[in-house]
This record gives C-alpha cells, structure tokens and sequence, in this order.
C-alpha cells in the first residue's frame, strides 16, 4: 500500500471579493495533481516561485484543505478522519520547515520542543533503548547535552537537526521535507542532506522533498515532480528525468543552472525568456507556453494532456511525441 | 591590464556589538583589474559582504569600524577621502548592486524616478525629456518590458526580476567603472538568475566595467568571474584563475566546499562534508581559522595564521599544508 | 523570523546602562513605597480638617504646607498615591486580562470571531481618550469603584488591539504550524506557542498604560466626576486647588506634580523596556 | 481609489450605529431609574412622570433608540438646561473646539516631527537624549496642571496673555500650547522610532550608494516612508487632542464641546450629554477615515490594490 495516494487535487486560495472587496482573485496554487508515495521512497517536488510546491506539501499534511481532490494516506482518506484516526495521521506525517530561525519556538528548550511530540501523542519517554529525548539527539548528531539549551544557542544547521528530531520523535512513516536545506550554507547543507539520507536508510520513512534546487534534488530523490504554476509537466524517476527531459521547461530549467565548474558553454545561451507569469492569471492553454520556445497555437488555446510517455513517466506537452 | 581599477590591502574590520567584538574582516586583500572580473566567495560570516561595503565605505558606524588596511580606487586612497569626495564617487565611478531587489527599491518613489535621481546627481541634465529618455533608454538596454510605460511604475508593481534590472539601470547609468555586485541574483529564481547574469555579463563586456562579483554560489562564479577569491571567516583563503581554482583546487577548505556542492550532472551516493561550524567570530582560535574542520592540519596549524602565498604563478594559498 | 527571547538578566542589565529607564524603575518603586507605607510615613490625618491651619505655609510640621481646610498636603499627597495606585492596578488588571483574551481569539482564529471583536473595539475606539471613560463614569456615577470600571473598560481596546497585532505577528512563524503538526490542540498552541512569544509587547504597553490610566483618574477628578472629595486624590485635590491659583499656587504645584512624577515614571521605564525587548533598534 | 473610499465609508456605517447605541446606553444602562437619574434626587414625583413622558421613556427600548436617532438631527431632541434642540447647542460649540484642536495638531505636527526626525538622525548623542527627555516630559505632563502652570506664569505673573475665554488670537495660545503639548511628544516618539526604522532599510543603502547627499537621503527618501506610520499617529492624536479639549477648556473657560461636556454632566443635561458624546466620536471616525485616505496618498502599495 503505498504511503501516499493524491488525486486530481486541487487548492486555490481566493482574495478579495465579498461585499466591496473589490475584483475577486483566484490563485490556482495547486490544479489537479496526482501522484503516489510508497514507503522508503523519497519524491523530490521541484519548482520556482508560484508553482505551488509549499502548498502541496501543506495539503499532503492536512494543513490546508483541498478545494478539489482527494488524498489518502496509508489507503484512508484524509479529508474526513475522526479524531483518533486524525490523531494516528498527525503522529505518522510530519514536517520539516525551511527556516530553523522560525520553526523552533524560541521559548522552550530543545528537550521541551521533542517531549510536547511524546505527551501529544502519550508516547513514553523511555523506550528499551533508554530516555528518548538523548537517543533522538544522538541520532540527529547533536549530543545528549544539548537537551537543555535553547535554540538560539545553536548554529542554522544544528537548529535543522533538532527541527529534523522533532519530526523524527513520533516515529513518522512521512516527512516533508519542505526546502530543508535552502537556508543553509553548502557545507552545512550537505551534512544535513547525508543525515536525512542515512535516516531514511535505518528507518525507512518516504520524504516528499521541495525544492527550488535542481541538483539537491537530484542528489536526494528517487523520483522527481516539476512543478509550474500550480501544475504537474513533468513526473518521471530521477535518472530518466536528469539525463533525457522531455518537458521543454524541464530542460531549460536543466540548462539554466551555473554549473560549479568552468565550461566553454555561455550562460547567454541558456536563458529561459521573459517573466514568470503570476499564478493568479496563468496563461491559457499551456501554462508554461509564454516562456516556451518550441510553442504552436494550440499550445495557447488547449491545455495539453498529463500523458504517460515511458515507465512511470509523465509529461504535460503537446509535442511531446514529436521527441519521445 | 595595467594598473588595477581597485587594490585592497590588509583591510580589517571590526564589529563592536553588544555581545562584543567581532572581528568580520581580517588582513583581506585583493585587487580588481581593469575589465576584470573578481569572484569573492564564501558562506555566511565570510565576510564577502562587509568587503563589498567597505570599497563603498558604506559600513554602519557605529557598530563597523575599518580598523586597518588601505582601499585604493583608480590611484586614489578611498579611506582618506572626505565625505563629499566619496559621495561624488558613489554611483558615478563605483555602482553597487544588491542581492534582494524587493528591499533595496524605495516603495514610494517610481522606478523611473530613482534612476533619474542617480542621473542627476552627478551630472547636469538640463532638460527634463533628455532625462527620461537617458532613463527609458536604460530601461530598455536592461531588457526591461516595456520601458515607457515601467518608469512610471512603483516597485510593487515590477517583479523580482523586474526590480534587479531597475537597480542595474540604476548602477549603469553613471557608466561606472567598477560595480560591485553582491550576490545580485541569490534572490531569484533559476529562470530569472540566468537572465540577470547573462545581462551583466553582457554590460560588461559591451561597457569594459570592472565587476567585484560576490556570490555564495561557486557555480554562479564559475559561469561570471575570470579570477576568483574564496573567503571563509575574514579572510581570503585562497586566490587564482577561474579555470585553476575549479581543475585544482588548493586549500582544504576549497576542496571541501567543492565536494559538498550536490551535481546537476552526475551522481554521487554521498556528499563530501566538511565537518563542524564556522568558528565563533567573537573568539577566534589561535592559529588557523580552518584548522578545527580541516582534515589535513599540521601541529604548525595551532600556531600561527597561514599568510596568503603564491605557491604556483598565480596560485596563491593560505595553507601550510600547502608551503 | 523569531528573534532570540531575552532573558531576564539580560533586560535588567539594558535597562541598568539605560539611566532614563533605571530613573523610571526608581520612581515607580518610590511610589510603590509611597502607596504601601502611607500610613507610617504620613505626618498627620490627611482628611481632618484644621481651619486654623489653613493655607498654612511650608513648614518643619508640614514639611508641604497645608490646603485650605488646613490638612497636610503631604500626608494627602502620600494617601493620595495609595488611590492612584489601587486605581491603576485593578483597572489596568481589568483591562489585561479582559483585552489580551479578546485579543488573542481575534487574532488566532480570525475570520467572523475577529471581525466581530475588532468592530466592538472600534465603536469603543471611536470614543477618543478620557471621552469613553467620561461617558461611563457619567452613567455610573463617580466613584473609586465606578472610576476603577471605567478605565478598566476604557483600556480594554488598546490591549485587545496590541495583542491581535502580536499574535498576528507570532502566528506567521513557522513554529506555530510545526506546532499544528505535531497535533497540538489549539488551546495548547495558543498558551504554548503563541501567548509566550507575543508577550513582549504587551508588557510595554501595561507599563505605558499605567501612566495613562493615572492622567485619565486624575483628569476626572479634576473634573470632579472621579474620586470625590474629601479623599485625598491628585486630581481631585488640584480641582479645589485651582480656585486659589491666585492667591496659594503652591497648593495646586504639588499634586499636578505629583502626578508628573509618576507618569513620568512609567513613561521613562516603559520607553526604556521598549529598547530592552526589542532589541532589533539596537546594534 | 473611489472603491477604496465607498469600502471605507461603508465600513463606518456599523461603528456609527455602535457609537450613537452607547451614547444612547448611558441613560438606559444608569443604574435605577432613568426618568430619576435624569430629573435629579431631589426631583418631586410629578418632575418625573413629566420627564418620563417628554422622552418617551415607557415605550419599549428599539422605539425609543430610534426616537433617539431621529431626535438628533431633528431638532426633537433638546437640551434640558438650555430648553432648544440639542444640535443648535452643540455645533457653535463643536466649531470652538475644532478652531483649538487644528491649532494645536499643527503645533504638535511640526514640533513633534522636528524633533522626531532630529532625534533619529542624530541617534544616541546628547540631541537624541536631550529630545527623548523632553518628549517624555511632554507625554507626561497632565494637560490641566501644565494649563494651570502656563496661565500662572504668563497671564497671573507676566500678564503678557490672558487667562481664560475666546476672543483674539491671543486667547487660543495658552490653551493651543497646553493641549499640544503631549502630542507633540508622541509624535515626536513616533516619528523618531518609524525614522530609525526605515533608516536600516536597504533602500536607504541604495540611496547612499548611488552618491546622494545625506540630506535628501534623510529627507527625502528616508522621511517620506517614515511618515506613512506617523501619520497613523497624527490621526489618533486628533482624537486625543478633541478628548484632551475636556480639561483643556474647563482650565481656559474655553466655550467648546469638551467644557459643553463636562457641564452638561455635572447638570444632568443627559440629552446634551448624548449628543455630545455622538457627535465628537463620529468626527473622530470621520478623521481617522481622512487619515486613511491620506495613507492611500503617501503609500503607493495601498493606492493601487486597497489594503
């Protein structure tokens, strides 16, 4: 079964309207995605600005409520969990934000931050191997001494560690991953990374990891999702997706990347033109067709196809045949 | 080449906060040569930026203080330089820009007019339609959509993209010789990064400025810089071409950094870490700065601080490792 | 983004290098001392009457002088400090518990439950200063309770409002959704997460408050619709003063300075703590 | 721009209903009797069944609110004490007042933001501290007490102004001074901490980094954002300005709405009492609303997509 089933979902947010609020607007955040997440496997979610990739995860948790769509975790739904269900679903699916200055409540200490996790949820504080509280810091790679401090006393990567706890103590089967690494500095960023990918080895839980970072999430994902104002336009597994894009936006995003090594290539060579549109007013057509070099007119007037072109790979283009 | 547009030497600064000293900025120099391209790299408390903002002698002070070290700009000694003096240099001769657009626009005035302001400053425009053309056409050679009709428009209504182009029209518009960019692009998105890069580099060469590049970004210095400085902690660590610095990287520290960076191009089961944090900048260690994190440190390591060396030509190190 | 919380210590010592503030703590603790030993350190009976003594001047035995019924002004001055004080400490405490309560719901759900909070403080806004207070009194008639009531709900709005622009602020933090997360229920998120972190500036606004609270009680006695006479209350005791401006002005200087005094406190402490608990103006 | 004012309009129509129902409320909510609160304790039995009658006091509440609404700008309503419809009262008295609260808002405006602004730039130096003392004082200062302190100096002692009454120009100074006075001090605070505030601002950076002058760095880009929190400030203290009339003009004798007030209080005028209170509150939410507006002019951001 897998871990996570989501289907034709959709979120828009709406602003203005009523009485005299004026034009009423809707951002289409997140318009109709489907995908599934088995156990052990990490999804990476990639997107720039606007496609809707935070929002995603938010839905997956239940934080925010779909508009449209439905999502189950572990096979139930999770629009409407009783209390007990609900409760079971907040202890097996869990976040870690993007910035560790914000998601620590700065007035508790680290050991009061990972007990509230246990006393939700009446987990014990002793476990066979011991107090859990050091055991998870000592899985983190933070020392057991560090229960009684605040975290303002701890570095951006060291706080990532004790957030990374946090969604650790409960015993997820889920954790999303929302820009974990984007606030930290390259170095601490890769040891944050190789800590998630070895805890994922010893227990087992799937990640959704979003991203802004293309090479991150190569580095962490088995599969991979790009994401464009609010759509899915290109699904596949990481190899595939890295080494032959089908998707016109997925390869110039590939492209547009500063590749840390000097190259004969020009960076001039390899922009993506214009803006990106803002997600309250998407194109027609094709969202991605503004900024598409190899766009026709039906790219303008129809929306195209989430078509399965290979093994579990899925791309939304027109002309996708036309290269496959 | 010739004479170097921008020669730093031993600059130090120093921090007095609250909590106490930090020493930001120790023994840096560098210069920039004509039409050159410098990258200064490093993460955060490198000091990448207190330098960008020492050349301008933009530092709060209070609590910044450049404590020693010159800055000379085009032969001229920028720290003995009165207030006026400095400000006349300010936006003509040394343009900055900087990395968030969104905050560094002012939300009240039109984006045309703030770079009318830069225009008029140092030169005397006498006509007004002079000025707006010379603005609109600023607008335009940044690839800014439609021209005419964003010099009337308020930050707010521009996007992030939008914003940059504005503050490199505002940093052109004096054909500055040296601009010093720090981390321009770091606020934007990937699309939107490759065409704020591709349009300095290509202002830059059209227009021969020198450009003191500053990014934490070592694949934005690969794809912009010619020469290149890696910073960690306040000092330079290591400088030399771009091609060397990205074949065969010296210190420990560039090496590491090097292997941290997770590739778009080939797969690796595990990255490379360097080990540890940054050292506290209000007490640092005796000795050297990486010597805590570094795999290779020498008992000499705890003595004293590794001096920048050229221990190939045009390869200089900060390492005894290395000597 | 969630500064560092600032300890204790550490806001004493700011408040410490800060000499306006530390005057300010100085003053309020000499009122309080004033208020709390009134009856030892008071010279005579501040309410009975001696006609003989009337205006009489300053003196070893009435160290203030004396007001036209020939009480000792300082004894009334220092009983005086005991209303003042009962005043702004019930109605301030009315007022904070009241509108941080209101406040916080406002704020934490939002939605129909805040705009139908927020449009009662508006109407209750609406009344500028001493007006509302004056209004209420006016309908209640004047006394210390009726006072205490009336300022108490007079204030109410000011730390309803503070206290939703607090939580608003505390509530985009990322902490409180991870909170959420983990399956806080939402009493727990408010009393945990939220109220810890948005406390800082109602703290500057109680201290704030308590000199406004003080202005107000005292202008109506002034008016002669707060504590009434022969009690020994600032306010009160300038309104009868003022009619011998002319003739005994140093009957009216020390109430009116008196007051001074102690707003002037408040006002130096809290403009002191607003430095201390944000430290992002400093350095 | 014109939906942003029609949404704000409509906006106030709740709060003014509020206010006119609790000026309404303070007969209905006094405790006893009102047809005896109003007629006194000492008022014979007759006095009050005619005062029961005259207002209408045994119909049921909701006739009685709307008695009372239309009785406001009918003219049906009228004063107790002065036996005329109350808004012929009120409004010679209301022009009074609001000839003392302008005086004094400009006087705070331009000493408050002055010294706010001097304050800020010169940051921690003896006119920093100097400024902060003095404003504080001003914050301090109990409007009836400094009043009565300015009228003993400069009309009992020097006799250069006089003391109480309107008349010329010289009669508005005294009591302009003294109710400005703790304005101006908050102002002055405000725009002092909104000023150090946007002077951390990268734009302020950018400003100095394309060779501006100090001066129009501070005064130009750094003053017109500092204002837009200020004028919030200047708003509210209209209204505090309009409270503060109260004591203001019960020390100077000035014949305004706060003294109008206060005796209509002290003489049980309750429909004075009313009229009063609603007519002072809905000039300060008509204030506040040309605050808004104002806000609109100095904001861009808000100019274009409302708030």
């Amino acid at each position: 079964m897998p871990v996570l089933e989501v289907r034709n979902l959709v979120k828009h947010f709406t602003s203005g309207g009523g009485l005299l609020g004026g034009a009423k607007r809707v951002v289409r955040a997140v318009d109709d995605v489907s995908f599934t997440l088995s156990g052990n496997e990490t999804l990476g979610v990639v997107g720039e600005s606007g496609s809707g990739k935070s929002t995603l995860g938010f839905l997956a948790l239940g934080l925010l409520s779909p508009t449209a769509g439905e999502i189950r975790f572990l096979g139930r739904p999770v629009n409407d969990l009783g209390d007990r269900e609900n409760r079971e679903f907040r202890r097996k699916a869990q976040i870690v934000f993007q910035n560790p200055f914000a998601s620590l409540n700065p007035r508790m200490t680290v050991r009061d931050i990972l007990d509230r996790v246990l006393k939700v949820h009446g987990l014990p504080s002793v476990s066979e191997d011991g107090e859990v509280v050091p055991s998870l810091l000592r899985e983190v790679g933070l020392r057991p001494e560090h229960a009684g401090r605040y975290p303002h006393e701890f570095s951006g990567g060291q706080r990532q560690r004790i957030a990374i706890a946090r969604a650790l103590a409960s015993g997820p089967e889920l954790i999303v991953l929302d820009e974990p690494t984007s606030a930290l500095d390259v170095s601490v960023q890769a040891q944050v990374l190789n800590l998630l990918q070895d805890l994922q080895r010893a227990r087992g839980h799937s990640y959704l990891f979003i991203s802004h970072n293309l090479a991150v999430i190569r580095h962490v994902s088995h599969r991979v999702v790009v994401m464009y104002l609010g759509k899915f336009m290109e699904m596949a597994p990481k190899e595939r997706l890295y080494s032959a894009p089908l998707h016109p936006y997925t390869r110039a995003l590939l492209a547009s990347v500063p590749k840390p090594f000097v190259t004969d290539e020009n960076i001039e060579d390899k922009v993506i033109a214009g803006d990106i549109p803002s997600p309250s007013a998407p194109p027609a057509g094709c969202r991605f067709n503004t900024r598409c070099p190899l766009r026709t007119p039906l790219c303008e007037e129809e929306e195209p196809e989430w078509k399965e072109v290979g093994k579990e790979h899925f791309v939304r283009c027109h002309r996708v045949d036309e290269w496959v | 080449m010739g004479d170097p547009i921008l020669s730093v030497k031993n600059l130090t600064v120093h921090f007095h906060t609250e909590a106490g000293v930090v020493k930001a900025l120790e023994d840096v120099s560098f210069s920039v040569g004509q039409g050159e391209v410098l990258g200064l790299v490093g993460e955060t408390g490198c000091g990448k930026s207190v330098t960008a903002l020492s050349v301008m002698r933009l530092i709060p002070t209070p609590p910044g203080r450049i404590v020693g070290g010159t800055i000379h700009f085009d032969g001229r000694d920028v720290l003995a330089l009165s207030e006026e003096e400095m400000r006349s240099l300010r936006g003509k001769d040394m343009a900055m820009i900087f990395q968030d657009p969104i905050s560094s626009l002012n939300p009240v005035f039109t984006a045309g007019y703030q770079v009318e302001e830069a225009i008029v400053t140092h030169e005397a425009v006498p006509r007004r339609e002079d000025l707006i053309a010379r603005v609109t056409g600023l607008f335009k050679k940044v690839n800014i959509s439609d021209p005419e009709k964003s010099v009337r428009s308020y930050p707010h209504m521009l996007s992030g993209g939008m914003k940059q182009r504005v503050m490199i029209a505002m940093g052109l518009s004096c054909s500055p010789r040296l601009i010093i960019a720090d981390e321009p692009t770091t606020a934007l998105d990937v699309s939107i990064q490759a065409q704020i890069l591709s349009l300095i580099r290509r202002l830059q060469m059209e227009g021969g400025s020198s450009v003191l590049l500053i990014s934490h970004d070592l694949g934005v210095i690969a794809a912009m810089a010619q020469t290149v400085a890696v910073m960690y902690a306040g000092s330079i660590v290591e400088k030399t071409s771009v091609k060397t610095l990205f074949d065969r990287p010296l210190h420990p520290y560039t090496r590491g950094l090097l292997g941290a960076i997770p590739r778009l191009d080939v797969d690796q089961e595990r990255l490379s870490v360097i080990p540890g944090t940054l050292p506290d900048l209000f007490n640092l260690p005796r000795g050297c700065k990486f010597r805590e994190r570094c795999s290779e440190a020498l008992p000499l390591c705890a003595e004293g601080r590794p001096l920048l060396a050229e221990i190939e030509p045009g390869h200089e190190v900060a390492c005894y490792a290395r000597a | 983004m969630a500064g560092k919380p600032s300890s204790l210590r550490l806001i004493f010592g700011r408040i410490r290098r800060n000499p306006i503030a530390f005057l300010g703590l100085l003053i309020i603790l000499g009122y309080v001392g004033m208020a709390l030993f009134a009856p030892v350190l008071a010279p005579h009976d501040p309410i009975r009457q001696d006609l003989d003594k009337s205006f009489a001047p300053i003196s070893a035995e009435h160290p203030l002088g004396c007001d036209e019924f020939g009480r000792d002004i300082l004894s009334r001055i220092l009983f005086g400090a005991r209303i003042s004080l009962t005043i702004q400490v019930f109605s301030v405490g009315i007022a904070l518990f009241v509108g941080v309560f209101l406040g916080a719901i406002s704020g934490f759900f939002g939605g129909w439950i805040d705009e139908g909070i927020m449009r009662i403080m508006d109407i209750l806004l609406a009344f500028p200063g001493i007006l509302l207070a004056l209004a209420i009194v006016a309908m209640l008639g004047p006394d210390l309770h009726n006072l205490i009531i009336a300022i108490g709900i007079y204030s109410i709005p000011q730390f309803a409002r503070i206290t939703r622009g607090s939580v608003l602020t505390v509530k985009q933090n990322e902490y409180v959704t991870a909170a959420r997360a983990i399956g806080e229920t939402k009493p727990s998120v408010i009393l945990r997460y939220v109220l810890p972190n948005a406390i800082s500036p109602i703290i500057i606004q109680t201290t704030l408050r308590m000199a406004t609270v003080l202005l107000t009680a005292a202008g109506l006695g002034f008016l002669g619709l707060g504590v009434q006479p022969p009690q020994p209350e600032w306010g009160t005791m300038l309104s009868t003063a003022r009619m011998y401006l002319r003739s005994a002005p140093m009957v009216a200087f020390f109430p009116g300075v008196s007051i001074m005094i102690v707003v002037l406190g408040f006002n130096f402490f809290g403009d002191g703590l607003q430095d201390a608990l944000n430290p992002k103006l400093k350095d | 721009m014109g939906r942003f004012v029609a949404q704000r309009l409509l906006m106030l129509v709740p709060v003014l209903l509020g206010v006119s129902l609790v000026a309404f409320c303070i007969i209905q909510l006094s405790p006893g009797d009102p047809a005896q609160v109003m007629a006194g304790m000492e008022a014979s039995e007759a006095d009050i069944e005619m005062i029961r009658e005259k207002f209408g006091l045994n119909e049921p509440l909701p006739v009685q609110y709307w008695a009372f609404l239309k009785g406001l700008f009918s003219g049906n309503l009228v004063s107790l004490r002065y036996e005329a419809p109350v808004m012929e009262i009120v409004l010679p008295h209301l022009k009074n007042t609001l000839i003392l609260a302008s005086m004094s808002i400009v006087l705070a405006v331009l000493l408050g933001v002055a010294t706010g602004v001097c304050s800020a730039v010169m940051r921690k130096t003896w006119v920093d501290y100097l400024a902060t003392v003095l404003a504080l004082f001003g914050v301090s200062m109990p409007v009836f007490w400094w009043g009565l302190l300015l009228m003993l100096l400069f009309s009992v002692k020097l006799a250069w102004l006089p003391s109480g009454g309107m008349g010329t120009f010289a009669h508005l100074i005294l009591p302009s001074v003294a109710l400005g006075t703790s304005s101006a001090g908050i102002i002055a605070r405000m725009t002092r901490s909104s000023m150090l505030d946007v002077l951390k601002q990268d734009y302020i950076t950018t400003a100095t980094a394309k060779g501006l002058v100090r001066s129009v760095v501070v005064g130009r880009h750094a003053l017109r954002n500092a204002l837009i929190p200020t004028v919030t400030v200047i708003g509210l203290q209209f209204g505090q300005l309009l409270a503060g009339a109260v004591l203001t003009e019960t020390v100077f004798s000035w014949p305004g709405v706060g003294r109008l007030l206060v005796t209509s209080i002290l003489s049980r005028d309750f429909p004075m009492v009313q009229a009063t209170l609603v007519i002072v509150a809905a000039l300060f939410v008509f204030v506040n609303l040309a605050v808004d507006m104002l806000y609109a002019v100095l904001d861009p951001r808000i100019r274009y997509h409302g708030r």
